[in-house]
């Protein structure tokens, strides 16, 4: 296969990486940077909406070519898919009121109710370390569901990666009076960062070895060329790749 | 690669019986909460006078004619969307309260819906009381309360069996919807399995196997109660062959 | 005709009955008094049924008087201007006294037979269920189903289910049975069995109304015959001399037809 | 009621389709149906058989679980017999296994309701055709289908509706029809009741559109029956 | 009895049948010439029934012969071991020259009177429709139920919808008509119109079959009347003698139950 078509896929309620507009189509920076991309590979994107849920099984089922949908590269998954090298990175955090007491911990969340999204890196996270010694887990389909039951007074935090709560959530207007509470999460020993991962990547199956060999170089191309840059700084006024 | 690993089954037992465990409450306190409630509405739906039947046909239109699911979204992100409910909860309101716990909410969606699909089957049933039955009643003294409660209930009751089951049934796998609202159940468990393990196939099929068998107990429990209360309709066991009408 | 004491158990006077601008019953009167059977014939549509339904109230007539067991039933008009029994408790009493035999039988399918005929002295008329039991199978052994009193009413051949019927309104200790073509949704062969039964209740001293087709049944059972022609009683009296000897040419011509 | 205004154009073709969705299914439903009535009522063992085995499968799970088997499992099954005649990938396009799923489905209720309609036939009609010399075909086309089709058409109708309503399980395989567009806008803005009750609106919309085309079939099909007066 | 030419129509010979263990029909045999009209006989159960129906086959025999218009059909074993006609082409025929008049009526409920009848000499004998609808009126008119052509079958008297099952049976002009108990579903009211028709079409000579439980019938009209018991011929001959001096005991036991 040359790649000259490529069929990305992102989930379209992980705002601000990916969301979908009134319109029905796919925005946010998942989606610029996957546009990005496939410009500099010359290459032709169509995108595909997929629950998030789904997204692993879907891609090795071969219904699209890549996930590019702020998919975290942890060993767990590697074990199924390849990534690309990471195109940001960012830690989890614990979304509460502002001035809440409440710290990513379990003394301190302790029969407290926290959301995370089934399947991502603060579920994978929070079922490790926290499952069955305190906090009360509830598990949403989307991201964006979380923050509703936070908002609506059903949920006492929602954990998270700290960029889309950020971007998503933080400073919205609906995010008003929220914050982040204690510290962000980085991994403190070597299996809790093998967990959050090495940051965030492009997805491909396993076989398709050049795909992820020229999605790197377009990856490291804008990077250089100061398009990456470009669309950053129209999400974040701060640094996201990290080092 | 391997179509079926059994290992995601056997680890995630505990998690698909504690699905197994809400499953059956959910459904089984609706279908209980949704009958106690539909036979009653059910003799109002029947009644001439427009006043009292109109308002229970606007009830099971609404709910026979939405998806369930969009009912429980509606109950429970709707909710909590309205500042006046959020302080409620706030204030610690004991009734508005209930509306937080997805558990009451799809209880409440759940037994709104199947009591609506009740209702218009034992009224149908009531319907089809066979007239002269009616009027025997009537003949022999019964007043009106008297007729319902003695004959015409008990009568349709009996034969909306079939029917019902055909509701239980339904009301069993259309519970999988619970799972949009954070509630566990078996399509809950089997959801949280496939997005651990990325394994579609062993998590789905083992949650299809458990809706299967719980079905087939269902079947198998109304054929004896069809047995047993529905002799009067079974054919005559004799052999004697009447000519078909 | 064996009258052991000639109580008036129900009388009609001058009853008319008209659905919309149809009179079916233009004024028609009887009285039946302890151990009276009264068959009434005439053609189809002539206002057989309607009549018998009038009497206890299964329609409510336009106009007229009912008189049951020396009672004036009261009665006031309801919105569709129909006479309509003005005491709900009287128009119920009325019902247990006069127990009608329906023509389809109408048993309550999802009862057994023995259900059927206890229900309505239990539940209607309040005796204890250890009574009703007693009765019912005082009754069921008399019409001669005493064995199907466990069989649903469907898994019975229409003469059975007749009886047993009979024997339901008989359990109700009504002072008239009222029948309403008692034989005519039975295939030939049954006839013969309920026939038997009625014959053997008359002979008791039963008061009966029978709405029927069988003249040999009129002939031979009833006191009194009249027959009604387009919902007016046209000619009436002692069977063996109005059926033998008709007056009215409609009569003649009536039973001309009947060439049994 | 910006914010509905706003998604309306998208909402209204999330009802597109759904309806697609649904009327496509109902053909492939009642297609299935009928085969599968046949086959019931055949004489031939295997094919009761099998007919027994689509049915009680198909009603005994969950409908969304099916969904997700034929979409993902089904894609990873035909991958693999792709892969092993060296064939060009085929996907399994969502609208497409939607409609088959949906139409898979239903196709065993429908079954059940044509197989009843059938046996509601009175025999008295099927032999008086053949005393008069028609042949198999001539009794079943003349005679038992157009009065099989009064009896079914109640069922049919339940059916359409219940189908219509599981229309909204093709959002989990990434199908944007109504009540998952809905179900996006409202959590987009906040304000999830709103959209609900649209969507809510537009199904009373098409359930009564539907309905009154019900009653005009019964209408026509029901011609020369005495109807029971209460 | 008014024979104008002794054509034989049909014959049945030593016919056959059994349900499983249970033999129905023990060897009966009859033949029917042009104009005959033959009575069969019999208590319930008997197996008039069933005879009948082995005649045009919709039971299959389970041994015997059968010649219809001085052919005798070819017959195959199927499966089950019962007789099958061998030719599906000679089975229609057979069904075109011998048409049956159900007991039910089996009228079909979704066409109008008229579209019943004209339906099978369309479609089974493929006649223009112009001829089949000038055949309907001529028979309709002749059963007297002209004016109810564009009526459905449900909207009818019992009487009415047997004389429009007789007119749908003379559309198919067959040589034979085969009658089962074809007054036994009626009120006794309608009973009289349809014996009425029967009767003019015996007076016009048709042949027919007539399985009845109206001894009347049976002793004005037919010319020959078989009486059938336990399957088996018991005793056949003139009517006018049969039935008023039976010779066989069960013959004088039947009648004595049918007393009317
Ligand atoms: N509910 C009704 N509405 C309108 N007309 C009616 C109703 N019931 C009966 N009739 C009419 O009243 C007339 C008398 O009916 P009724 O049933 O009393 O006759 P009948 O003498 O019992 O006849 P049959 O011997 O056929 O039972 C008929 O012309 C009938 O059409
Ligand atoms: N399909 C069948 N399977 C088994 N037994 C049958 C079947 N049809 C008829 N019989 C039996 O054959 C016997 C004769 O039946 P048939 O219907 O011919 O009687 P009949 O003389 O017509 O009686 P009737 O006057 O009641 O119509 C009966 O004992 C009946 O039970
Ligand atoms: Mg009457
Ligand atoms: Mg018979």
């Amino acid at each position: 296969k040359d790649w000259k078509e490529i069929r990305l896929a992102s989930e379209g309620a992980y705002p601000p990486f990916n969301i979908t507009a009134a319109d029905g189509s796919l925005q946010g920076f998942d989606v610029d940077i996957g546009n990005a991309l496939c410009a500099e590979m010359k290459a032709k994107c169509t995108w595909v909406k997929q629950e998030w849920d789904g997204m692993i099984p879907a891609l090795v089922a071969r219904k699209f070519d890549a996930i590019v949908a702020s998919m975290s590269i942890t060993e767990e998954r590697k074990a199924k898919v390849d990534f690309t090298e990471k195109y940001y990175a960012s830690p989890l955090a614990l979304i509460a009121k502002g001035g809440s007491p409440l710290r990513p911990d379990t003394t301190s969340l302790k029969g407290k109710k926290v959301g995370v999204q089934r399947g991502t890196v603060s579920d994978n996270f929070a079922t490790k370390y926290w499952e069955g010694k305190g906090p009360d887990l509830v598990r949403y389909a989307k991201q964006d569901e979380a923050y509703l039951d936070l908002k609506s007074g059903r949920l006492d935090a929602v954990f998270a990666d700290y960029l889309e709560a950020y971007g998503g959530f933080l400073t919205k207007p609906e995010g008003n009076g929220y914050d982040v509470a204690g510290d962000r999460l980085f991994g403190k020993s070597a299996e809790e960062k093998g967990v959050i991962g090495e940051g965030i990547g492009i997805a491909v199956r396993k076989k398709d070895k050049e795909l992820t060999a020229q999605l790197n170089k377009a990856l490291a191309a804008i990077r250089a060329n100061g398009k990456y840059e470009e669309i950053r700084k129209k999400y974040f006024p701060m640094d996201i790749y990290g080092n | 690669m391997e179509l079926f690993d059994f290992q995601v089954i056997t680890t995630s037992l505990p998690e698909f019986l504690r699905g197994l465990l809400m499953t059956l409450q959910l459904t089984g306190i609706a279908l209980l909460a949704g009958f106690a409630g539909a036979v009653p509405l059910a003799v109002a739906r029947v009644s001439k006078n427009r006043w009292v039947s109109g308002p229970v046909a606007a009830y099971t239109y609404f709910f026979r004619g939405t998806p369930m699911l969009v009912q429980l979204l509606l109950i429970y992100y709707g909710a909590g969307q309205w500042q006046w409910m959020q302080d409620a909860w706030q204030a610690g309101h004991p009734f508005w309260l209930l509306f937080r716990e997805p558990f009451f909410c799809a209880l409440l969606a759940f037994g709104l819906n199947t009591c609506a699909y009740t209702i218009e089957i034992i009224a149908g049933a009531m319907r089809n009381t066979p007239h002269g039955e009616i009027e025997a009643a009537k003949a022999m003294g019964m007043s009106r309360f008297k007729a319902l409660q003695r004959i015409v209930l008990p009568s349709a009751l009996r034969r909306m069996l079939p029917s019902y089951s055909n509701e239980v049934i339904l009301m069993l796998q259309g519970s999988a919807i619970a799972s949009a609202v954070t509630l566990v159940d078996i399509t809950g468990a089997a959801r949280n399995v496939y997005s651990r393990h990325f394994a579609p196939f062993e998590a789905f099929v083992f949650a299809g196997l458990i809706y299967l068998v719980l079905t087939f107990m269902l079947v198998g429990m109304f054929k004896y109660a069809e047995g047993r209360w529905l002799a009067h309709l079974a054919p005559r066991k004799a052999t004697k062959r009447t000519e078909a009408a | 005709m064996n009258h052991k004491a000639t109580v008036e158990q129900v009388r009609v006077e001058d009853l008319h009955k008209s659905y919309g601008n149809h009179e079916v019953l233009k004024g028609v009167s009887l009285s039946a008094s302890s151990g009276d059977v009264i068959s009434i014939i005439g053609s189809s549509g002539s206002g057989k049924s309607t009549w018998l339904r009038c009497i206890n109230f299964l329609e409510n007539p336009t106009s007229g008087r009912i008189v049951v067991g020396g009672k004036e039933v009261g009665l006031t008009r309801n919105r569709k201007g129909d006479l309509v029994v003005a005491d709900p408790k009287q128009l119920q009493l009325i019902r247990t006294r006069l127990s009608m035999v329906f023509q389809h039988f109408n048993l309550w399918s999802h009862m057994t037979v023995l259900e059927n005929v206890i229900e309505a002295p239990i539940h209607v008329l309040g005796i204890p269920r250890a009574e009703a039991l007693e009765r019912a199978e005082r009754y069921l052994e008399r019409v001669g189903v005493w064995k199907f009193r466990d069989a649903y009413p469907a898994h019975m051949s229409g003469g059975q289910q007749q009886r047993v019927a009979i024997a339901r309104a008989l359990a109700m200790e009504p002072s008239v049975l009222l029948f309403d073509e008692p034989t005519s949704a039975l295939d030939p062969e049954l006839v013969g069995e309920v026939l038997k039964v009625m014959r053997s209740l008359a002979e008791e001293g039963r008061t009966m109304l029978v709405v029927t087709h069988e003249m040999g049944f009129a002939r031979e059972v009833s006191n009194h015959v009249i027959f009604v022609h387009h919902g007016r009683v046209e000619e009436q009296g002692n069977p063996k001399e109005v059926l033998v000897r008709p007056q009215s040419e409609r009569l003649q011509q009536f039973l001309s037809g009947n060439l049994k | 009621m910006d914010a509905l205004i706003e998604y309306s154009p998208s909402l209204l073709g999330g009802a597109w389709i759904t309806l697609k969705v649904a009327l496509l299914s109902l053909m492939l439903a009642v297609a299935s149906g009928l085969l599968g009535a046949a086959c019931k009522l055949s004489n031939l063992l295997p094919l009761r058989l099998w007919t027994m085995f689509y049915t009680t499968i198909v009603r005994g799970v969950p409908d969304l679980v099916m969904m997700l088997l034929v979409f993902y499992g089904g894609q990873l099954l035909l991958n693999e017999v792709v892969d092993y005649f060296e064939w060009e990938f085929i996907e399994i396009n969502p609208f497409v296994a939607g409609v088959l799923t949906i139409g898979f489905i239903f196709g065993a209720y429908f079954t059940e309701t044509f197989r009843g309609a059938f046996l509601s036939v009175s025999a008295g009609q099927l032999e008086a055709g053949r005393a008069y010399g028609m042949s198999g075909w001539q009794v079943f086309r003349r005679i038992m289908f157009p009065q099989m089709l009064r009896f079914a058409l109640p069922g049919i109708g339940n059916n359409w509706l219940v189908l219509l309503k599981s229309t909204a399980i093709v959002s989990m395989i990434g199908l944007s029809d109504m009540t998952s567009l809905a179900d996006q806008a409202g959590r987009s803005t906040h304000q999830p009741f709103t959209f609900y009750l649209a969507v809510c609106a537009l199904y009373l919309a098409m359930t009564a559109v539907s309905g009154y085309v019900l009653n005009r079939l019964t209408a026509r099909y029901n011609v020369g029956v005495r109807e029971a007066h209460v």
